[in-house]
């Protein structure tokens, strides 16, 4: 057989006739270039699918995106100043963040991975107990239920299976909750990613699969994790509609993700959503990602910055103006603000706690366990003090990348 | 906990709490008293589902589902697709959003491809979030040897799940148990992983399933979850053991009898939480042990309470405590498992070694 | 938006416009329909991109059709009779199972799954070792290397990884192994599935994936597994072509699944192939398939029987004849009966052997078990004897579904 | 099993087994000892290939595969797709088929996705073939905690692979160690679960690398898989321990010296072959006993050192076998391990209870 190119061929390398692929299977592709309503120049560009969110929704949504901007910094410079152990960085990719917030309903539920930590603030979660998990303090902060945010573990892809869950449980009560679960590109390729598409599909639930698509897994880029068209491709294995979207363009975003979750909620089922942005930093600040791509790589990606365009476009328009930009900054310094004397204050943690919550009433071999280290805290043992291993630090660069 | 020492033949257990038995009409099979626990449990409680791998029509492979999804609706007992990670990392999600999911691994070893979903998520939920999210989750697992399986479908994996804080791992052994403890599992608000020890599913008992559908919806089943019983009295020495191995403890017991040994019998019933009360008071009593279980020995639940026994009853041991378990080898084919299940023989040999002045 | 149908319609509702899928995607895409070289009634029908094998061939393979079916007609009754605990048959399926077999060449690889016995044995495994695992004697009984075939154990689609695994150190050593790895349409939700699909393709190995779409998983039908277009479709999602293929046409199937395999070996990389098929009898025969399909259904599938319609053609152009049917069917007989009598010779198994595989060398934990059981074998222990337990023989209807 | 008992320190091992150790020359840290073993492998057998996430051009989180794919090529160091039941079956594959393969899991509990291919596959394969599929497989996994790591990166894992018959589970503890029981762990025709404590890779030791790779490639290392090693030497009482914890236990033995007690300490090295024979000669000459281990207690290895020294010394025994590990909770957040770790006092403390007569 051939080792021609596949263009236009059927599988065994023969040319498929025109025609082959039938209209049910088209609606269920992902459109053959990402949706893009506002281009890196801050212009719009037209799309027949898609309308372009009006002026006021797009600025009260800038708003967002200038916080999330600042608060990845601001927590980028806590791990330098050492009050945070890690933080991995949403830099650049603020508009998939922030759109993934916006577009749900107070009943709605968000599942995030450790990244989103952008995503979940802008849900309305107090950005302090968000990072309690990466100060140290706990493995989580925050109650899921108050915001309907679940939490944040590291195993990759997991939680998707859970937002399935979620979404066929509200479908059995007949509640109108939508689910929108977030991966990254390389999550895609574990099993429970595939496992839960197909409940997802199966079951017909409302969830919105949001992929963000940075290009790398920590080191791995993509063309490594996947040889697909794109990775919406992925929908049409499990029967559900793939999408692609510009992941820097906010007006995209939003449009497509909202889009989606209607549809979710008037019972149409599922839908796979691919945004193709970029990880401007590090996987986190452990590693070192000069060992993987250049600086060239990574300064391309800076005119497609989601807040720029975003800006231009809204200046041009004069929706947005000098005061109002000084609004938006002093706002998003307001809440930096609060986060640095946050996380400057030093949280008590109390060692009592580690034998609560692992099951609703204490095991009788946790009571005694619980009461041999409060015996030993009474007696002044100080178990810090002894550690004869060779442990570096929490959060030594060395370490390699957590989560 | 406290039942059992005064009360050391599992017959007067419930008696003992206040319960009057009534006279026996009718008899059940363990796996039958597992479907009426789940069909009384979904009566009660419409948030409790089943789901997993040819539970609805079918009733499951071991039937033990059966009936559910004619009575209570194809949302209530349901069957997923071909994937257990899936069907646990759902019902995480379900557990999280109001419904208490029962699912039903189909046979042990098709459990594996959802442990980093029980051991990440499930065991840990509710510890990460600081009891702010309950898992009421009850994972069946048709469980252990003994029926002629091929490779597979006979593991013993009790020690994977009790090694793993935030499980509580159960596995009853008389069609009763199998009743309440379902219940109770179903009830709990934690994850609860049920053995189900397969070689007993066709096991009968005088019960009448309404009866204790009534005693337990009157509060009147004495507590399971943590409570070891003892399954026979005896005061030269103690088995203690679990699941699919306390018949076979049962039996060597009798037959001990005949050579004028008196051996108590320890059901478990219970391995997390641990019922190291019921255990020490008769191994203080007796001052010998022999621990009976399937498993594999090395690093397992036996080895557990072997540790604990001689941690906490030490000065009453008149011998070390022995251990009979499955040999340290892959479950083997049907026609050679034989060799590996612990046997009255081979519990009987223990017990000889245990020292005895005489 | 809308409850409307998604036929020919954007992700969203709205209608896509005409050309919006590449040839690129068309490429990757399964024809329309099953490609079908013979049609049910035995009359060729026309297919441009699969050329109709010659006569000559087809004859040759039928003859192993002959025997495929006339082994799984002598293992049902052998269960019958209690000398075998257990039997998934492979009947409806034998068209799959002989094109599986006689599409590799030496140097090749199978991977079958527990069904896959008449596979197996056409490739050229002794049929009695094949058994061994059936019959309960040990977990395995034939050398994988011996004839390139791997062992059919029972964890669902975890052969499909290993099948990746070896086709990827061939291809590393530049062997021209291709690996035909087999499963079944339930098999296709595990993780594992997902994996292997995307492993092979990342990295571009030899394998070509070979799922027997009988349309159960045990009780569970199809559209209960999945709501994809088709399982084929999910090819697309890994970069890799998918084709769909009458399963009852052996004719189909050999030049579907050779022209997948000169692909691989060519360096065209890995591909799906679905064939549509049916599971005519129970999943075992410890399965009650009245419990969840009727009669009816079954019914259905008789006239596409694939031996039906291949012996039809055969006789139609007097490939077949009379005398040649008996060659055949004698030929049959004579196989059928060593199964028989090999199965009614009762095989010694020691069990001094459990301790001999586990590791290379016997650990001295293993040394000591082993010791402890032939003292007590040597002492006329007889562990059978005393069995406490209420369990059933093996092969109790009532147990449910093994494997 | 031999050099041990004649040979009480660690220091002294080599020289018995007839190699003359030469001045130490530099120092090297554990992680790369396990880097330069690697390598070495690689250079000997064209067969072994390390793969896994982020090994290549990153050369892994812990920079443990560093450099081996500039000079090995990327057919031989390679980054795989994210997904690691993928990996672990290709490796299976892969041996099937004449390679070595070396993976990596990237975390402990990143390795759970791939159990049922460790359990049902990994482990079981050279059995269900009699011998004819040996698996040659090598599993490192950055192990336990001590690192100020967040959740699902500290696990301490070794029980679920340890009760799983088939597999050779390893912990080394010194730099040495590290660097040989990779090496041997790489030459093993069967399964190797390769536990690397991640808080050791930064520990030092005046060794020169090249000097071990020249022992051990002509054959003078002794075999360390199924060897623990006295790592100290001590008449009161024996600590019995090994990976993380080792360094630990030293430090308490030392602190003990200082009050006057001579505490042996034991570093098992290899759990699984378990040396019955090194530990039961320690505890019966010391009669006193405690394991030290970093994973929660229950059902755990600690157990079945328990388990298995009062079974076998149980007449040496002047005070139960006590147990420093881990509680029964998911490992801790990073501002509260070091209520949870074995400590210094914790073992202290455990030894003061092994009812001294004084
Ligand atoms: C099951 C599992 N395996 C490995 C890891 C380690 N790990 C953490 S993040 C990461 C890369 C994830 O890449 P991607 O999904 O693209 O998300 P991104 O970091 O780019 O947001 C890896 C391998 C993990 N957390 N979980
Ligand atoms: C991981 C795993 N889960 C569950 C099972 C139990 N099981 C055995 S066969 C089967 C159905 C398989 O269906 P399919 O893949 O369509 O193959 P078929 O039996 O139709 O050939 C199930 C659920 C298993 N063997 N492995
Ligand atoms: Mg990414
Ligand atoms: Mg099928």
């Amino acid at each position: 057989m051939s080792t021609a190119t596949n263009e236009g061929r059927g599988m065994m390398g023969v040319p498929a006739e025109d025609g082959t692929t039938s209209a049910a299977d088209r609606a269920l592709l992902p459109s053959a270039r990402p949706v893009q309503l506002i281009d890196p120049a801050g212009r719009h560009t037209h799309d027949d699918r898609y309308p372009l969110p009006d002026g006021e929704r797009l600025l009260g949504v800038y708003g967002r995106l200038v916080t999330g901007r600042r608060i990845n910094d601001q927590a980028n410079a806590l791990v330098r100043q050492g009050r945070m152990a890690v933080y991995p960085s949403s830099h650049g990719q603020e508009a998939c963040q922030v759109a993934a917030a916006v577009v749900l309903d107070e009943e709605d539920w968000l599942f995030p991975t450790y990244r989103d930590t952008v995503a979940v603030i802008t849900r309305g979660v107090d950005p302090l107990e968000v990072l309690t998990l990466l100060r140290g303090d706990w493995h989580g902060g925050y109650d899921p239920y108050e915001h309907r945010v679940a939490t944040q573990a590291t195993p990759l892809a997991t939680q998707l299976l859970h937002a399935v869950g979620v979404a066929h449980a509200a479908k059995l009560r007949g509640e109108p909750t939508v689910v929108l679960a977030m991966c990254g590109d390389g999550a895609t390729s574990e099993g429970d990613f595939h496992e839960a598409l197909n409940f997802a599909a199966v079951f017909h639930v409302p969830v919105v699969f949001f992929i963000q698509n940075n290009e790398f897994a920590i080191s791995v880029p993509l063309s490594s994790q996947t040889v697909a068209p794109s990775l919406a491709h992925k929908a049409i294995g499990y029967g559900m509609p793939g999408e692609r979207v510009d992941g820097n363009d906010l007006a995209a975003l939003l449009s497509v993700l909202g889009s989606a979750v209607d549809r979710a909620r008037d019972g149409g089922g599922p839908s796979l959503i691919e945004a193709h942005t970029y990880r401007m930093q590090a996987h986190t600040n452990a590693d070192d990602a000069t060992r993987y791509r250049s600086a060239d790589d990574v300064e391309q990606w800076v005119p497609r910055d989601p807040l720029l365009r975003m800006r231009t476009y809204l200046r041009d328009l004069n929706l947005l103006t000098d005061d109002g930009e000084r609004t938006l900054s002093d706002e998003a310094e307001r809440i930096a603000a609060a986060i640095r004397q946050g996380l400057n204050t030093e949280v008590d943690v109390n060692p009592a706690e580690l034998f609560e919550y692992v099951y609703t009433e204490k095991t009788s071999q946790l009571r005694e366990q619980a009461e041999q280290l409060r015996e030993e805290l009474a007696r002044g043992a100080d178990p810090a003090a002894d550690d004869a291993g060779d442990a570096p630090g929490a959060g030594d660069q060395a370490t390699g990348d957590r989560p | 906990m406290t039942q059992t020492t005064e009360a050391p033949a599992r017959a007067t257990q419930d008696r003992q709490a206040g319960v009057v038995p009534p006279a026996p009409r009718s008899t059940s099979t363990f796996a039958k008293a597992l479907n009426a626990a789940l069909a009384d449990a979904m009566e009660a409680d419409s948030a409790v589902l089943m789901f997993g791998e040819d539970v609805g029509r079918l009733g499951g492979v071991f039937r033990i589902t059966d009936g559910l999804t004619a009575r209570f609706g194809e949302e209530r007992c349901f069957d997923t697709p071909l994937a257990e990670a899936g069907i646990m990392g759902m019902a995480v999600g379900m557990a999280m959003n109001g419904m208490k999911p029962v699912v039903e691994m189909q046979f042990d070893a098709f459990a594996y491809p959802a442990f980093e979903q029980v051991v990440s998520h499930v065991a840990k939920m509710p510890n990460r979030t600081r009891g702010k999210v309950r898992l009421p989750i009850v994972i069946r697992i048709p469980y252990a040897g003994g029926i002629g399986g091929v490779e597979h479908h006979c593991d013993s994996s009790e020690a994977y799940y009790a090694h793993t804080p935030g499980l509580t791992v159960l596995a009853p052994a008389t069609v009763r148990d199998a009743y309440f403890m379902l219940r109770e599992a179903i009830a709990s608000p934690d994850p609860v992983v049920f053995l189900e020890p397969k070689k007993l599913y066709w096991s009968k008992e005088e019960v009448d399933l309404a009866e204790l559908r009534r005693t337990y919806d009157d509060g009147q089943a004495p507590r399971r979850i943590g409570r070891a019983v003892v399954a026979r009295a005896g005061t030269d020495a103690t088995l203690i053991t679990y699941g699919p191995s306390v018949p076979t403890a049962l039996a060597a017991a009798a037959a001990a009898a005949e050579e004028g040994r008196s051996i108590e019998v320890i059901d478990l019933r219970s391995i997390v939480p641990f019922d190291d009360e019921t255990v020490c008071e008769s191994v203080r009593r007796t001052g010998r042990a022999v621990v009976v279980a399937e498993a594999p020995g090395f690093a397992s639940v036996a080895s557990e309470i072997v540790a604990r026994v001689q941690e906490r009853c030490f000065h009453s041991l008149a011998a070390p405590v022995l251990r009979v378990t499955g040999f340290d080898i892959p479950y083997p084919s049907p026609k050679l498992e034989h060799f590996y299940l612990p046997s009255v023989d081979r519990i009987l040999d223990a017990v000889d070694q245990l020292q005895w002045e005489d």
